[in-house]
């Protein structure tokens, strides 16, 4: 019965993409200004080559026909040219894409191993000390905006004690093979650690950047769901058959305090990919952020249709994802 | 629900507070014009000149011009300079051969290449040609320094300085220095520790590596430590032989130049003057890179042909006499005939094969280029000035357009020669004992144009009472950290028929008011 | 549910107003946090409305002259600069107080509008169902579907950099959920028994919801205002870091930490303080909501 | 003696000032007996079972008084040996089932980590496998078959959720079992459950004491259940022993007034005639307890006296103690 109902839910995000692809259709083409003027920006083409050009990119068929095109595209899985790079949207965005998925889960990884333990920690020691603390720290971190928190890290560990690399993915003289694009599990699978350690040291601060607001919603809901779930008789139970406590905590309470995390998580990727345009910029990180905004201002069509898409879909695919995990990790709910 | 009331309260107070403000807020920006309109203009600038462009614009508001400022990036500016769109922007002109023959001319004579103010004075356009192409030296200087007192009058634009062009290197660099042309020539450069020099350089990305495709100095400066060319030019701007041993001028139409015959392409083949002839004939040819025009054909002056007299020996006949040809010729590399026939254009951009002292590696054009030591090397001109130590194995051109970002990958010692030091941050690396901070000077011109082909700048008073308005001292020391020096025209006073006497225009709001008042625009009393 | 006791529960919701706001500020003294967020707040607001008095210099004013100057604290910088001059001389202390209107107009006034729409939208939704809800939750999952800061960098693209287009902007996507909050909530409060007891006191529905479930579900809704606005302010001082949000001319915190980015090495405070003005304002702000939430909703009560 | 506990209080500090919920508590078990603890809620009985395993809920701590289970006095041990304990020589059964087995875990394998954590059965070592893992799931089906959950296998991996009432409370009582405790706490197991599922795990607790021989302590604030399945009673009020003594005498003749209250509110079938009376007053409050009789109150022959005096228990006849003031 349960794989039924989750066929259900992939189809239901067929209709739901259309949508968006039809919303940022209509989006680019409210955009000013002329895409063509602008990617002819450096030679002195005259208005004959424009025209000709344009007619090249579709961009003189009626509105109806260019979406329908542009739709078809998709079916295909052929998202048109971009203009600024003059090669096949898919193939830029696939080559932007690792450094955005690598940021996006360091930020994860940051997020939870620091925003679950201390979460825990401050439930179970409640109202001490080390609890206002952390909590205090919380809200900051929900109250920070990400570039001015990256900013403030680069001054302090690039420029003042030159500890951490604030620029890139990776040092200049360390040579890497890229395999998938994620650097990190490159250097593992070529085995090549210098280009490891490189480009986990380039990671930390802008991957500690954008997970400082996941970090601190993940504490707070861990802490709140952790109070309520150490309350329940079960956890008295377990204690009653002699578990040490660290064991309550971390098996019995924590399984189920983790719950609502998930949910949590899962909504914040959303955020998470918004925010990583921020902070691509502040460290200039290649990935698919950095791109999407000059590709706006370049008025570069079909690249932001695609990426915005990308964006759209792993939206979808993640709360997806999410409501999967949700059920295997609590029985009592079906999809 | 017991809350109700004071929940409404809130609200109450918040849409008070929000009244308040936007009329708080609101009557701080309007100006209410008085008798004659606002000159109201927008200051078009790229990233790197913001902060001038913010502060002429702040000069401009002081006597009651409402100016805005607009930051773009420069292609897309640019395209929209041609079209005429816009007003008043930021631009800037480099010249290679230290001659207003790629710096004045192309920049203010009618519908030049780079006349970008639309500025057309047909005396001015006479002066110019007669200074480039006059028989005697003293008549081109003279005409040239006509053409500068006019120029001056019409302020076709808001003129500005030239820039000293701050490079630093670590300490560990030996035996290199900044040249005039910006080009950093890494041909005889040594490390006192570890065998790769990174270099960073101030564009976002290298062009090509074809020598024949491209305009653009951080492309230069990488083509140039692979292809070596004819000539080439010591720190302070002297031509020096480097591939050609020597060469004769019998009449001024026609150079003759002597080949080395002990210089291999990284491809192991030797060079000799077919490979000359073809480098040339290949700029010249209207499809000669894979059927496009080559856009340094520009940078060949008035050259006719170019004949094999043997083996190592080649003739130039030029079709008017043109004594600044040999500052030309130094930025035009040689490439290898068969390997161009065999592989094209395309094939020569891939994978590069030159005659320089580093061989092509690998890298990305967007990201950055690795070098290595060619073994074969002839050892380039006898003039440079030799280091006298193991050569450094490899090189790592690394595109790095942000200035924060170059300053600190140095003070990292991630990086060991950086281009365009920005004035602010000079005094932070002269501070440093780990890094030597070198100055030449600069052959580029900045300043701002107008357009004068459109409203308000049309009109000879309004662009001139905008020049007397702009306090260029204040932001030369200040933001320049005195490291600019004022220009009266778009002459360079290294470069030739640069008249001192020119005063530039000094800073006077008054008469900068009262032509504005003239001109029949409001300004502030 | 007798008549009587109908009558009783509609009776209630009127006690004496200033009694009630007594009670309610009883609560919240309880949370010192909140209480200190409010009093911030409240500094704030002031700091924006009589900003022309409170501020030193004029924020445009420029003085090349003293450009790049560092706080008073730190050595170089002068008394009549207290945080120091950016990198046109101009006073950073006196564009931090300006700029406090632009970040509290955008957060206010977003969420004013955001609520206004997402409340009468969700009221109309949660209420009558039908074909206007599937359509209007449908359009709300589509926008869901776009991450925040993406579809206001689209909008704001199309309209170009001002004011109110930063509100449009802002608003578009905010509305979302604050209808599918009122949406969730009224669905919810109307299987509860007060509305049959209304229905019964012959109250037509229109009335039902403008009385009945309208201030009940207020709270929540005010709690969940108070929450984001602190989240429309860090987008609006993105954008603006971005160089698309408010218009250069305005002081607003966002474009001050983007100009003080090329300067990162030499004057760290032309982008530092600036973005603390930010991290200040919307802690204030969250610390109230938190403190709003723990006395309105008790149902919302986290520990 | 299995179970000796003297004086023991529990205390709670609260924003209204400090809840005695024990207060003064002498009790004690014999080996193989079913001892009840029966009072109205809030008379501190379930803390009292808590503190017999040192499991009070922070805030709360032990104040003071001994609780010795075979001769040593439990609040002397270090948390290591009272973990030791718990589950395998005093295990304990939970109100309600419904919230006390653990929804994200199969009720098998909750069943089976009572065996695990004392390492109750020992697995051969088969290569480099030990087989001690299949041994502990007979273990578990055949505990699961002891305390009557239907076809065991079958239902080792279903969830709680999937087990009704009565279900989920045997699978408890097979997590009691797990280690073969001596002494069993019972806090009110039946009182969640429907009535027809009551008798049945009260006769599953009883044949337990029987086959096993298992000392229980049975609370409840049922006198019916009390009266029927234990062999000795106590009176608990306001975290006070008021009476105890064998549960034949007890309900025959009460002693204290409360007990005879307690026994006047309960329907009987025998003599229908007879009106029941609840007692008048509800429970006093715990934090400002008065000394002497805390019951004097609602007492019918409440006299000045009560008040003041702190009375002890006084033997009324063999092995039945009161607490009263009319006995003194």
């Amino acid at each position: 019965m349960k794989k039924i109902k989750v066929l259900e839910r992939i189809l239901a995000t067929i209709p739901l993409m259309l949508g968006v692809a039809i919303l940022v259709f209509v989006f680019m083409r409210m955009l000013p200004g002329d895409p063509v003027d602008i990617m002819m920006g450096d030679s002195l083409a005259t208005e004959a080559e424009m025209s000709m050009i344009r007619e090249s990119m579709g961009l003189d068929e009626p509105f109806g026909s260019q979406l329908l095109s542009f739709l078809g595209g998709i079916l295909k899985g052929d998202l048109g040219n971009s203009y600024m790079f003059n090669a096949p949207v898919k193939d830029v965005i696939l080559r932007a894409l690792p450094a955005t998925i690598e940021l996006a889960l360091a930020a994860i990884v940051i997020a939870l191993l620091l925003g679950v333990p201390i979460g825990i920690l401050s439930a179970v020691k409640r109202n001490s000390w080390l609890d206002r603390i952390t909590m205090g720290w919380a809200f900051l971190g929900i109250s920070m905006p990400a570039f001015w928190l990256g900013l403030v890290l680069i001054i302090l560990f690039g420029v003042n004690w030159g500890l951490l690399p604030t620029q890139g993915r990776l040092d200049h003289f360390v040579e890497l093979k890229t395999i998938t694009g994620i650097y990190t599990l490159d250097s593992i699978l070529t085995g090549n650690l210098e280009a490891f350690k490189s480009s986990v040291r380039h990671l930390l601060l802008p991957g500690f950047t954008l997970g400082a607001n996941l970090m601190a919603i993940v504490a707070r809901v861990v802490r709140s769901s952790m109070i309520e779930v150490l309350e329940q008789d079960y956890v008295t139970l377990a204690r009653a058959k002699g578990l040490v406590e660290w064991a309550v905590v971390t098996k019995h309470a924590l399984r189920n305090a983790l719950i609502p995390v998930i949910t949590v998580v899962g909504l914040q990727v959303g955020v998470l990919l918004g925010g990583n345009m921020i902070v691509e910029q502040v460290f200039s990180w290649p990935g698919l952020g950095r791109l999407v905004v000059d590709a706006i201002y370049g008025r570069d069509y079909p690249l932001v249709q695609g990426a915005v898409m990308l964006y759209a879909l792993t939206f979808v695919v993640a709360n997806l994802i999410v409501d999967i995990l949700y059920t295997n990790l609590n029985p009592k709910i079906e999809l | 629900m017991r809350f109700r009331y004071p929940v409404l309260l809130t609200t109450l107070v918040v849409i008070l507070m929000v009244g308040l403000l936007v009329g708080g807020c609101g009557n701080s920006t309007e100006q209410t014009g008085a008798d004659g309109k606002t000159l109201s203009i927008v200051i078009d600038s790229i990233p790197d000149r913001k902060a001038e462009a913010d502060a002429i614009a702040g000069y401009l508001r002081e006597i009651g011009v409402d100016a805005e400022v607009r930051v773009w990036e420069w292609n897309t500016l640019r395209e929209s300079i041609l079209a005429g769109e816009r007003q008043v922007y930021t631009s800037d002109w480099g010249s290679a051969t230290f001659d207003p023959y790629d710096l004045a001319v192309p920049k203010l004579k009618t519908d030049d290449r780079g006349n970008f103010s639309f500025y057309s004075n047909s005396e001015v356009d006479a002066l110019l040609m007669q200074g480039s192409t006059g028989f005697t030296e003293e008549a081109r200087y003279e005409a040239y320094v006509q053409a500068q007192q006019l120029i001056h009058e019409d302020a076709p634009w808001i003129f500005g300085y030239y820039k000293d062009s701050i490079e630093a290197a670590s300490i560990k660099v030996q035996n290199w220095e900044p040249s005039m042309d910006t080009r950093i020539n890494l041909h005889n450069v040594a490390l006192t520790e570890g065998d790769t020099i990174v270099v960073g350089l101030r564009s976002d990305k290298i062009l090509t590596l074809d020598p024949a495709n491209y305009r653009d100095r951080e492309t230069e400066t990488v083509i140039r430590n692979i292809y070596d060319g004819l000539v080439t030019r010591t720190p302070d701007g002297e031509v020096v032989p480097e591939l050609a041993k020597s060469w004769t001028n019998p009449e001024p139409t026609v150079y003759e130049f002597v080949l080395r015959d002990d210089v291999y392409f990284h491809n192991g083949q030797k060079m000799t003057a077919d490979d000359v002839v073809f480098t040339f004939e290949r700029i010249m040819a209207p499809d000669g890179i894979d059927g496009m025009p080559s856009p340094r054909l520009g940078l060949l002056g008035p050259l006719e042909s170019v004949e094999k007299i043997d083996d190592y020996q080649v003739r130039f006949t030029l079709s008017e006499s043109f004594p600044v040809f040999l500052q030309l010729l130094v930025h035009t590399q040689i490439v290898p005939k068969d390997y161009v026939e065999e592989v094209g254009a395309k094939g020569l951009a891939e994978n590069p094969v030159g005659t320089g002292p580093y061989k092509y590696v690998s890298g990305r054009l967007d990201d950055q280029i690795v070098l290595e030591r060619f073994d074969g090397y002839y050892g380039g001109s006898p003039d440079l000035k030799k280091s006298g130590k193991e050569p450094v194995k490899k090189v790592i051109f690394k595109n790095m357009p942000e200035p924060s970002t170059r300053v600190s990958a140095l003070l990292a010692g991630e990086v060991h020669i950086i281009q365009m030091v920005p004035e602010d941050l000079a005094p932070r690396l002269e501070a440093d004992p780990r890094v030597n901070v070198m100055t030449a000077e600069g052959t580029r011109v900045y300043g701002l144009e107008f357009n004068t082909a459109k409203e308000p700048f049309d009109d000879v008073r309004v662009r001139q009472a905008i020049n007397y308005a702009v306090n260029w001292d204040e932001i030369l020391t200040e933001l320049y950290q005195g490291r600019a020096h004022r220009l009266s025209t778009a002459f360079l006073p290294s470069g030739f028929g640069y008249d001192p006497d020119l005063e530039p225009y000094s800073y006077n709001p008054e008469k900068a008011k009262e032509l504005l008042r003239e001109a029949g625009y409001r300004v502030n009393d | 549910m007798t008549l009587s006791e109908g009558k009783e529960i509609l009776r209630d919701s009127s006690r004496l107003w200033w009694q009630n706001t007594k009670d309610f500020w009883r609560r919240f003294r309880k949370h010192p946090l909140a209480v200190l967020g409010l009093v911030i707040l409240i500094i704030y607001i002031l700091m924006a409305i009589f900003a022309p008095f409170i501020a030193p210099h004029d924020p445009n004013k420029q003085s090349i002259s003293n450009r790049l100057l560092p706080p008073m604290a730190f050595e170089g910088g002068t008394s009549e600069y207290p945080l120091g001059t950016d990198y046109l001389g101009r006073d950073i202390l006196s564009r931090i107080i300006y700029g406090s209107r632009v970040s509290l107009l955008v957060g206010v006034i977003s969420i004013a509008i955001s609520v206004f729409v997402g409340f009468v939208l969700g009221a109309i939704a949660g209420y009558y169902r039908g074909f206007f809800d599937t359509v209007l939750s449908r359009f709300s999952e589509l926008l869901m579907a776009f991450p925040f800061l993406i579809f206001t960098i689209f909008v704001m693209a199309i309209l170009g950099p001002g004011f109110w287009n930063l509100i449009v902007a802002l608003t578009f996507k905010a509305w979302v959920e604050f209808f599918r909050l009122v949406r969730g909530e009224i669905m919810s409060e109307m299987t509860k028994e007060y509305i049959e007891a209304a229905r019964a006191l012959g109250r037509s529905s229109k009335e039902i919801i403008t009385l009945e479930i309208v201030p009940n579900i207020f709270h929540s809704v005010l709690v969940l205002a108070t929450l984001r606005m602190g989240y429309m302010i860090i987008t609006e001082a993105s954008l603006s870091f971005l160089g698309i949000g408010v218009p250069p001319r305005i002081p607003a915190w966002g474009t001050m930490v983007a100009d003080g980015r090329d300067y990162i090495l030499n004057a760290w405070w032309i982008s530092t303080l600036p973005g603390l003005a930010i991290v200040i304002l919307v802690l204030s702000i969250n610390l109230f909501g938190e403190g709003l939430r723990d006395v309105l909703d008790p149902r919302l009560k986290k520990d | 003696m299995l179970l000796d506990v003297k004086d023991l209080r529990v205390q709670f500090p609260s924003s209204r000032g400090l809840v005695k919920a024990v207060n003064g508590l002498t009790l004690s078990a014999n080996k193989g007996e079913i001892l009840g603890i029966v009072g109205e809620s809030g008379s501190g009985k379930s803390m009292s079972l808590l503190s017999m395993l040192r499991l009070v809920p922070k805030p709360g701590e032990i104040v003071s008084g001994e609780i010795n289970f075979n001769g040593d006095n439990l609040l002397k041990k270090s948390d290591r040996e009272m973990r030791m304990l718990r589950g395998k020589d005093i295990s304990m059964v939970f109100q309600d089932p419904m919230t006390t087995l653990n929804p994200v875990f199969p009720v098998g394998e909750q069943i089976r980590e009572a065996l695990r954590i004392h390492g109750l059965i020992k697995g051969e070592r088969k290569w480099f496998f030990s087989d001690r893992k299949d041994r502990e799931r007979e273990r578990v089906l055949e505990l699961m078959a002891e305390v009557g959950i239907p076809s065991p296998d079958l239902r080792y991996l279903e969830y709680p959720h999937q087990f009704s009432g009565g279900m989920q409370q045997r699978a408890l009582i097979a997590i009691a079992l797990a280690g073969e405790p001596q002494l069993l706490l019972a806090d009110e197991p039946t009182t969640a459950l429907d009535v027809t599922i009551q008798a049945q795990i009260l006769e599953l607790l009883n044949r337990i004491n029987e086959e096993h021989g298992t000392t229980i302590i049975l609370v409840t604030h049922d006198l019916g259940v009390a009266a029927e399945f234990t062999h000795r009673m106590v009176v608990m009020y306001a975290g006070l022993v008021l009476e105890q003594g064998p549960t034949r005498t007890l309900v025959e003749e009460p002693a204290h007034p409360y007990t005879q209250g307690l026994l006047n509110s309960i329907p009987r079938i025998e003599d229908r005639r007879k009106k029941i009376e609840a007692i008048p007053g509800t429970v006093p409050d715990l934090i400002n307890m008065p000394p002497g009789c805390p019951f004097h109150q609602r007492c019918k022959y409440a006299k000045r006296e009560c008040i003041g005096t702190e009375l002890e228990m006084i033997e009324v006849d063999k092995g039945h103690q009161v607490r009263c003031i009319l006995y003194t």
